[in-house]
């Protein structure tokens, strides 16, 4: 279950009280654009995958949107994310154009990776996104290079490094925990515990509860959110940004979500219950907030409707966008493979005879 | 005979084993509960029970040197990758431990045990996923590499690697799971380091293996209606090569193609070149061909990808050249 | 700095008071004994190491005695000991002839792995020894594989693994704890603390302070004890292995220890000072007991002199041995590669054309 | 010129380098305070600080991916493996997110990194202390593997290596940090890529890599004695091959023999073969000929690791037979 108000901390360093500003309408009404959004492009990718238009892996991520949209909206723009193989959300969140992120699910040139990528493999430079990596565990230790690169060129910016659940019984993981404190990088590792990697729960893969409990033995800050209640999860990652920022310390954080399809598109999912599925849908993060919104008086229905319309209208403008674009010309399969060569001759690569 | 997939295949030959000998157990992510993420152990757990048919957390390198520490203690584990491209993360494990326990002890500790799982690309899963490990694997001296390109095969081999008493890489090829053909009910051995003829012909000799033989078999196919008649021989076990076979067809045809999915550079394919080259020099009317996959990381796009692997069109026109 | 009577336990299921019997004065001799059987007997294999009759790598582990000895005497004789390349201390303590092990060290057929394996990789499958591994951290896979086989057989026996305080960073340890914590496997890991790996002290490799920390996380119990005081070791040593042996339940220990020498014969050492070397051997373990024997009256200067005169001659005799022994032949070259085949035909191995 | 060891040149390019650009930085283990196991790195620490001389934990698969990805964020670091055979617990990172990061990002980061560390037999470590790495890392499509021989190449290919712009495997030899030789001061790099002819010859072309050339050099010595004229073509890159060079020589001498240090099966000299074969075929009066190591792991004793290695005494009687 989620933990809302259960939350736990720990490290001596973090702050007490939130050091997020409050946010104005305008910005909480962009936090659910966000969400939705996501929510939105996953539904129509799912559906475009259903037509096979999309092939091989499809992991989606309905059901944690918070935790991308609110991880990120405590970044400056500069700051650097590298995630998993579930990575369109964190793609949408850190402002991906939906176009070249479904375009990439489709294999078309104009995908983010110019379709070379795919689901599993997104990235752009230009969003200091570092990718979408499909070797569970595998971008923890790219994690800290980007925090070294930061510290060591002085930027004061920080990276967040997100995970699975499954994914921290995975030697890079550990490796990279003890490298992120002892070398005080300012990275915050985010546990996206979903509760399950593909079918095995938590508790039949990771000894010790809860899982943020690890990062005691690196005398690293520790510290667990709501991954369905997005001003949880934004207060919560805000300390730790702070804590990487001012004093270049990392933290880990566990945050606790859910995921409302397979793991991925072709997952039946006979590992958990329908029961279970509709209990963590009445925490859905997007619906969630939306009470939130209208509750405290921040926007009306219409508005939040004419939002969903609008994300809807994008979603399918992806998809069309997608669809209509160019697959990749046989050359570029040559392409993309070496740097240019600046500083000495270029190498003299030749294809090998076949 | 059954008609049966070579998943099925897989699977008969799992649980005969399991049932035949109490110290063969599974393990691996999903093998259990979840039936294997590709379905090869779907039953296993109900039969055999949750000691015999494990599920580890993500840790290859955790539960591969479970694996080998079980074997030396006289376990005969079975230890599934979901797929062989996740064996990378524990290479080590596989090359100084299970190659070199047993030489390094002077004999005092045998590894009995088959690391087995998908592999292979053409699923669109992009380059992280795609990897064909043979080259890496049958480079280490004492591993044996096993890659069945048919159900009768997958069965037949899995039964004699899980009864070998040294470590055997049993590399599957995921395109081919559903791939339905006769397999011998019950006991069915196939003898490790066997090649098969699976199209005799005369003109020139094919090699290949796992998912390169059906594409080399269509290729033949294709030839054949312009009166090319190739032989295609279907290695199987990729080390120990079987060299007599290979030289018999050579003998006669004088003209070799190598079908394989390895990238090019240092393949296995250029190991029988090299074999090929050295014994049957005077033989050869040609040079050896090989038609691999391209030298690229694995492409998403479909279009891409299939233009890296070793396709029909490719191997035809590998074959006109060695011919021509 | 040995932490005697500063050890602290972790962990719930640790019993409070020691459940070893007391030894009897004999026992006592054979725990001073093995320990100045390894002492003698490396110190024979540096004289050898000089004289260029052992080659390559040679790790002593004189300063860590008590370590080795005291784990092992708590252990049955069929128990499992596996560690890392500094194994010489462990071989002798398990029981393996010092003869085999000095002639392993000079690479003879008579040697303990047929002159195959060298100083980094003894092996006795009579004595339970599973290796001698070079690959830091490598070995901890391969315990819990020992532990799962013991449990799988309903044997009754627990796994020792050894492993170094620089070997803890090694992402293969930490799948291990997950994978040993949550199947409840009995095994016993000891971080011998020597202060270094190679040139790196700990302050310097491993964040968070102490080890042990690091079991918490797994919910697996942690005890720290002093590995200069041989009756700290086994008094710890035995609550993990009664925990092992009855709940099948793993403990990670820290063993706080010192070597005197270098790293390796070939290491220069100049990352510490002569003055902490000497600080150190005030703690010398072998001394330390030899004037506990004494205080206790358990023995005299005289029967302990002869003991010294035992092993002393022990190690001639084992080099003497290793030096007559034969070299293998060239053709064991192409033995013990493969097991021989029991229930498939034999697989028609051929070598590669050269 | 200068006259110093390849340790000294491998120290000088790392100076120079660090000195030119501030991206530069090495880490691993004890190259800092430790100066380096091999002392590569000696007076690095002193030279430029711990913020660019960084001693790491026992982490391979930690570090290694902290290269790749302070490469991908704009540094260019130079990552040392105490010795290449430590590399295989982190062939992951190397292989799957070094080598592939560029691809899969469509171009959009590049990873310019060096993994360099001694490698190779011959000083009795035992099996998981001896791996000669080239084929594993060269069979990966977009790794630049580079093995130099001498000191001059060490110096200037480890200075090219830092300055390209994308992952490199610079693989030294254990066996030669002592070798001495004249080594051009200050600005001096070779070209990545190319090979070159350490001894005119006519009679037979051998080719060689890293220790494998000096075995080849001392061999040709030899055989020169008995009137034959062995040309030593020293790869320094293995991958790219510098196949243009090779066929000169081939042409000239109509036979070859390849010496290497990698286990036979699918080493670098099958796929070299390969090309030769099939580039060359003509040209060839005798089939390639390799001389590798024994198809087996590493001995600890002395002289049967010399066995293992491919020797001068094989080398010898490998050309006899190529000429026979
Ligand atoms: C090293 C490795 N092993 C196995 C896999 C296959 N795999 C992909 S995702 C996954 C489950 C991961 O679960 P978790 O970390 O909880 O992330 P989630 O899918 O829940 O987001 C597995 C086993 C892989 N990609 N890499
Ligand atoms: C994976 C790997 N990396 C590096 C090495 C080289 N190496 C051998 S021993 C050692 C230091 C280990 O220190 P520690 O674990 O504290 O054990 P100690 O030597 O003190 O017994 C290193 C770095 C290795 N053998 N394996
Ligand atoms: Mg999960
Ligand atoms: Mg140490």
């Amino acid at each position: 279950m989620p933990t809302a108000d259960k939350a736990t901390k720990k490290g001596p360093s973090l702050s007490n009280s939130s050091i997020l500003p409050p946010l104005d309408p305008q910005g909480k009404l962009q936090l659910y654009r966000q969400m939705l959004l996501i929510r939105r492009f996953e539904e129509k990718a799912a559906q475009a995958f259903q037509q096979a238009k999309i092939k091989g892996f499809c992991h989606l991520y309905i059901g944690q949107e918070a935790v991308a949209v609110g991880t990120i909206s405590t970044l400056t723009a500069e700051d650097a994310v590298i995630t998993a193989y579930r990575d369109h959300g964190h793609a949408l969140a850190r402002g991906m154009d939906a176009n070249s992120c479904m375009a990439e699910l489709f294999g078309k040139i104009t995908g983010c990776s110019r379709g070379k990528g795919g689901s599993m493999h997104f990235f752009s430079a230009e969003k200091h996104f570092y990718g979408g990596h499909g070797i569970v565990g595998g971008q923890s230790a790219l994690g800290i290079g980007l925090a070294f690169g930061q510290k060591y060129l002085n930027t004061g910016r920080v990276t967040i490094c997100y995970l699975g659940d499954g994914a921290i019984n995975q030697g890079a993981f550990h490796e990279s925990l003890n490298i992120a404190a002892l070398w005080k990088l300012p990275i915050i590792y985010v546990i996206e515990n979903n509760g399950y990697a593909m079918g095995t729960s938590v508790s039949r893969s990771s000894a010790g509860d809860p899982l943020v409990k690890r990062a005691d033995g690196y005398d690293m800050a520790g510290i667990i959110a709501d991954g369905m209640d997005i001003d949880d999860v934004r207060a919560k990652t805000a300390e730790a940004v702070n804590l990487a920022r001012t004093e270049s310390l990392p933290t880990l954080m566990e945050i606790r979500t859910y995921r409302y399809r397979g793991h991925s598109m072709s997952d039946p999912g006979n590992y958990r219950t329908r029961e279970e599925i509709e209990k963590y849908k009445k925490f859905d993060p997007i619906l969630l907030y939306r009470t939130r919104l209208l509750d405290d008086k921040v926007t009306t229905d219409n508005a939040l409707e004419a939002i969903d319309k609008e994300v809807t209208a994008e979603a399918q403008a992806a998809y069309d966008f997608a669809d209509k674009s160019e697959e990749p010309a046989f050359e570029t399969v040559y392409e993309d493979i070496f740097s240019p060569e600046d500083q000495i001759d270029e190498i003299p690569r030749r294809n090998l005879p076949l | 005979m059954q008609v049966i997939t070579y998943r099925e295949a897989l699977n008969q030959a799992l649980s005969e084993e399991m049932e035949r000998d109490e110290r063969v157990f599974l393990c691996g992510e999903e093998v259990a509960e979840y039936d294997g993420a590709y379905k090869v152990s779907q039953g296993l757990l109900k039969k055999f029970g949750p000691k015999r048919v494990i599920d580890t957390p993500i840790s290859e390198t955790g539960f591969t040197g479970l694996g080998i520490g079980a074997a030396m203690y006289g376990l005969r584990p079975v230890v599934e990758f979901m797929t062989w491209s996740f064996s990378l993360v524990c290479y080590d494990q596989i090359i100084n431990n299970a190659a070199q326990v047993r030489y390094m002890s002077g004999g005092q500790f045998s590894v009995p045990i088959v690391f087995r799982g998908s592999s292979g690309g053409g699923l669109q899963v992009g380059a992280t996923h795609s990897h064909t490990p043979e080259n890496w694997y049958a480079n280490v001296p004492a591993l044996t590499v096993i890659t069945p390109a048919f159900p009768d095969d997958a069965k037949g081999l899995l039964k004699s690697a899980i009864r070998s008493n040294n470590p055997v890489c049993f590399i599957e090829n995921e395109k081919l799971y559903g791939y339905k053909d006769e397999v011998p009910e019950g006991e069915h051995l196939i003898p490790i380091g066997k090649g098969k003829i699976r199209r005799a012909g005369n003109d020139v000799t094919i090699i290949s293996n796992s998912g390169s033989t059906h594409r080399a078999l269509a290729a033949a196919k294709l030839l054949a209606e312009d009166n090319i008649d190739a032989e295609v021989i279907d290695l199987r076990t990729i080390k120990p090569l079987d060299f007599d076979l290979i030289a018999e067809s050579v003998v006669k045809t004088n003209r070799v193609v190598i079908v394989e999915e390895n990238k090019p550079y240092a393949g296995w394919g250029a190991q029988v070149t090299y074999e090929i080259q050295k014994l049957l020099f005077d033989h050869l009317d040609a040079p050896v061909n090989r038609i691999t996959s391209l030298d690229v990381p694995q492409p998403y796009n479909g279009k891409l990808e299939q233009s890296v692997l070793p396709n029909e069109e490719r191997i035809i026109a590998g074959v006109r050249e060695t011919l021509a």
